[in-house]
């Protein structure tokens, strides 16, 4: 069941000097969130943005009772939503899409999180820690973005951390450090999210190691509810139609469907 | 105040209220039926349907422009088939009037879609969109030549005893010369507009925003043009005008009605609230009893 | 990376940059003078001039829509010789093109502005407006007609050596037919767009906002289909668009280079922000740095 | 001289529900500004409407560093005026139009102001308490929107306070409080400014006492400098010419060279 609600904000926190986490209340959704949705988020009625913006669930609190969202502010949107004030009512709508596959019983997950990306794999740790045997990187561009990962459920991962510049933690890309993980052992499945040329080359790693993958896509969306066809992302032969829709087939696709060159 | 009359009537169709959903922001009805019960709008017009499946268009397909949304979907649809088998029990079942909005490349296949619908008791009417300004083969021909559209809309006419409902485009010089070809060739009813012609341009990478390079304007940002447009066709046409282009309110659809809508559409703005057309029905009838409106027919083309 | 060359050559009038400001929003140059240089401009566009003054429009002229603003100012200005006395001097005395945008009735009052401006030093080129949505009498007839709008730049083509540009109208079909039309009667250059016909109803009392009842839109809402149609004409005509509509910041500009505009003009904006103008420019030109652009003749069209 | 300014809020007062008092620093402008003078007023870049918002200069303070704007909530654009914070930067174009004309030495001038009206006779009066010999009648549609009325300025001038419906104040219009003081003693000036139907009712009672009055319209405007002819006022024959401009002409006016019957 998807909600169409008015969320108090409880809390917005600085993360870094364009990141907010925010907690919501909505029970509603709470309770059905699953790692991977999303919500479409609106703070304003005419002063702002035409469409709402899709934001992935970050977390959801042991009540049940709210939701965490991690928001990078990128444009007009994401400024409207992250200078609302704790007390504002925030419209959401959701749990939209499909989240990850649920992991089996001993299954060894890798998670690969490019910035912000680690939100929904945050959520996952969080519902899932326990479930599946989880190792998780997390990886940013420079040291101040490293607080996103400053996290009480990333930390208990014992998520590796890297820097693109090596100003914090490990040097490099995310995917270096996933290559070392993957050189261990193999795991059964590698969950990944962030900027789409990190998504591209985890993909193209899983592809050569023959791991399954799934990644979480970052399209624009205008409805985020399957109504408008807007969200259309490029598949291969083998998903048996050119185009899957990220709103409501996504956006956690398994990623040897999506036909990376066309995307 | 009693409850106002809100019913509209269009072609031999009556609509309970004349609150509609318009063709491609309101998917097939479900998608919305977790937010309220579509059944009671006045009717929802599907997506395009078009003989055989249609892929689309290559993304991005949609990208926001100040208070607009540019779109080029490129028609995607699961075509006549699957719609009459997964789509429309859905679709019929509910009590409302189902409207299918028809697409295609050329007469024929326009003239498929509705010969195969024509004897169907879950379709209500088609809305014969020869105004579709994504896609190359057809469509917005029809809809920028009278002597085209009269023709196309003339064999639909042989086809159904439903109610037809052409839907124009907004991108000619006068609409009223499509109306008025579209009226004599036997439409009951017009709707208008579709989207307006446009493009956006990313100025970091000089390159067109769309895949498919051009696209069509919709929301509040084409309010004022759609208006004038239903103003001053309303004044050259007797069948009833469905209006849309930008209704985000009640408020909105009540200017529509004024301007010379019999019925109002909402399109885009279903994508940015998913509860909006219900809102803008709920306050359509608030208005009507405020003002002490009891038939909503009464202020039909009163702006005039 | 050194200045880069932003001049433009549009007929046989050299620009040194490529920002100007459009007809009715920037008054006649001195209303922006205590903002700054309004001389650092590419050139500025007058109100329309017509023979004799024009008392305009009854109001209300103006109404703010979503990113937009609908006018029918109907015209208003001080007539041929009040302008030749009282603002053209002003204008002359700047380092900057100075266009005249002329409107009027009928052929005769374009003519007598042209000829008696023909051989005025203080001007250096003329705006035909053939697309004011806002008067009754002509204007917009000329503009929605191939023949009737190359009849009379070919007209006026004969009466000054001075460049002429061909003020669009969008409100029609196929903008390049009149393009072409216009660029063989003669004309130097096309700009475009002019204003889309719209209206405003007001919902509470059912009647149109504007004292005009109907009026023309501009600004951000029809960005996308100003570059539509300028990316569309571009591909027609060889000589030189100016492009406007809802320009607003320096990355807007740019986007209507790559759609085709050699030049770009700055209209609503500058109600909004006195300052858009400069702004405009200094943008562009910093963008050209950043993107080591070392003539912005280089990106012109470069969108196809 | 009109300047176009980033003035800093320093106080955002409360009076009513909807009304809110601002404090700007904008020295350029403060020293500029004459009573009946405006200003264009912008909070926002992407997330608001598309025009400045025209408000009348309601006062200056003493050491001309900071003007005052009194403004109503009435619609999007008041509405993000009055919620910018204090320490932000609020966006000016001022002093614009013609003002009250100065009074004479020992001017009898009567001022007339419905509502929010008030700002602009109020700074008139903080201007030139002394120069003429004022008396003001304040008007108000209920008690809750007295407390607009509630300044040291106004109060100075022993200003008569009336509502509409008698729950604070004198019972009765602004017009019948005038008509009494008329009555006592013909003044040499009438200034007035408020809702249209008070200004023409003003007008009315002025031209039928042969009094001369000045009124401050409200009228639509989109630039506020000249530069559009959007804000056209219909004029009297007298004036001759059919309309005037509200932003370079006015928005002060001799009442009679306005055309009522047509505004
Ligand atoms: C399923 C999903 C989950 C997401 N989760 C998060 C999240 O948890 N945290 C977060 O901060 N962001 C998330 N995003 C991205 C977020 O939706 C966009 O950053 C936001 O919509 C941008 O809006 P804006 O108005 O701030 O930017 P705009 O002013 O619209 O645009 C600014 C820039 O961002 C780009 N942009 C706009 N929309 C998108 C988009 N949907 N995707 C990518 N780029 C875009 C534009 O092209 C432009 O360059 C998610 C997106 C999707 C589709
Ligand atoms: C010279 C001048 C001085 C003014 N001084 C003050 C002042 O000191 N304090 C104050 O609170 N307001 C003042 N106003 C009025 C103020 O400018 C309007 O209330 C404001 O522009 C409305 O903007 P909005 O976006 O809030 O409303 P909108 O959302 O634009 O409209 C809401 C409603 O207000 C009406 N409206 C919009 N603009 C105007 C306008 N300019 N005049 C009248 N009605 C309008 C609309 O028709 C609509 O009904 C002044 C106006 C002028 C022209
Ligand atoms: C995403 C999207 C898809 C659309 N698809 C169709 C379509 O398939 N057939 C059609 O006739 N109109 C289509 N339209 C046009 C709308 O039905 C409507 O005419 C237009 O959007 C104007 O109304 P609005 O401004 O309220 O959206 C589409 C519009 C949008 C935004
Ligand atoms: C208030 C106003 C007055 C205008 N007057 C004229 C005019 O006299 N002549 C003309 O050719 N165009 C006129 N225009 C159209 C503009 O020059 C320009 O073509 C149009 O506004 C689109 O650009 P914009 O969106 O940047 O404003 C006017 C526009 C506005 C808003
Ligand atoms: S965003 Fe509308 S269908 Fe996915
Ligand atoms: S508001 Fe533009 S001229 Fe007065």
């Amino acid at each position: 069941m998807k909600y169409l609600k008015k969320a108090k904000l409880i809390e917005n926190t600085v993360i870094t000097d364009d990141c907010r986490r925010l907690k919501l209340e909505c029970p509603e959704i709470a309770a059905e969130a699953a790692p991977g949705q999303f919500v479409q988020v609106r703070t304003w009625d005419e002063n702002g943005p035409l469409l709402s913006r899709p934001i992935s669930i970050a977390g959801v609190s042991n009540d049940r009772k709210h939701i965490e969202l991690w928001v990078r502010i990128v444009g007009k949107g994401t400024k409207a939503i992250c200078s609302a004030g704790v007390g504002d009512e925030v419209t959401l709508t959701g749990p939209l899409g499909n989240g990850f596959k649920r992991p089996e019983a001993g299954e060894l997950i890798y998670t690969a999180g490019g910035s912000l990306g680690a939100a929904p794999l945050r959520f996952f740790a969080q519902r899932f820690c326990g479930c599946g045997d989880l190792k998780c990187v997390c990886g940013a561009a420079t040291a101040c973005d490293m607080s996103i990962f400053d996290d009480p459920v990333i930390k208990s991962t014992g998520a590796v951390l890297t820097t693109d510049d090596g100003t914090m933690g490990k040097k490099g890309f995310v995917t270096d450090a996933l290559n070392e993980l993957l050189d261990e052992k193999a795991p059964d499945r590698i969950i990944a999210c962030g900027p789409h040329a990190m998504l591209k080359a985890v993909a193209a790693i899983a592809a050569e190691r023959r791991i399954k993958c799934e990644v979480s896509l970052d399209t624009y969306m205008s409805c985020g509810i399957g109504a408008c066809m807007g969200c259309a992302v490029p598949m291969s032969a083998e998903y048996g139609k050119p185009y899957a829709h990220a709103c409501t087939d996504g956006p956690v696709f398994d990623s040897k469907m999506i036909d990376w060159e066309a995307f | 105040m009693n409850k106002p009359d809100l019913s509209v009537k269009i072609g031999n169709l009556t609509l309970k209220n004349p609150v509609l959903v318009s063709s491609g922001t309101f998917g097939y009805g479900w998608e919305f039926s977790d937010f309220y019960d579509v059944g009671m709008l006045g009717g929802i017009v599907t997506k395009a349907i078009t003989p055989l499946p249609r892929p689309g268009n290559p993304p991005p397909r949609t990208i926001e422009t100040p208070a607009g949304l540019l779109n080029a979907i490129g028609l995607e649809n699961c075509g006549l088939e699957a719609f009459i088998k997964e789509k429309l029990p859905f679709l019929g079942g509910l009590d409302t009037a189902v409207i299918v909005n028809v697409a295609g490349a050329g007469e024929d296949d326009y003239d498929k879609v509705v010969s195969e619908l024509a004897d169907n008791k879950d379709v209500d009417a088609f809305e014969i969109n020869i105004s579709c300004p994504n896609v190359k083969e057809g469509g917005i021909e029809f809809g920028t030549s009278p002597a085209s559209a009269s023709r196309l809309i003339g064999k639909l006419r042989k086809k159904t005893k439903k109610t037809i409902i052409a839907k124009l485009s907004p991108n000619v010089t006068d609409p009223s010369e499509i109306a008025i070809a579209v009226e004599d060739a036997g439409s009951d009813a017009i709707s208008m507009v579709n989207t307006f012609r446009g493009m956006a341009i990313d100025a970091e990478t000089g390159r067109p925003v769309l895949g498919n390079v051009t696209g069509g304007l919709s929301g509040p940002a084409i309010k004022p043009l759609a208006l004038y447009q239903i103003y001053r066709v309303s004044l050259k046409v007797k069948t009833p005008i469905i209006g849309m282009g930008g209704i985000t309110s009640a408020a909105d659809a009540i200017e529509f009605v004024y301007a010379g809508a019999a019925a109002v559409s909402v399109g885009t703005a279903n994508l940015v609230n998913p509860a909006a057309a219900k809102e803008i029905l709920d306050g359509m009838e608030e208005y009507c009893i405020r003002k002490e409106i009891s038939n909503i027919g009464d202020i039909i083309g009163k702006a005039h």
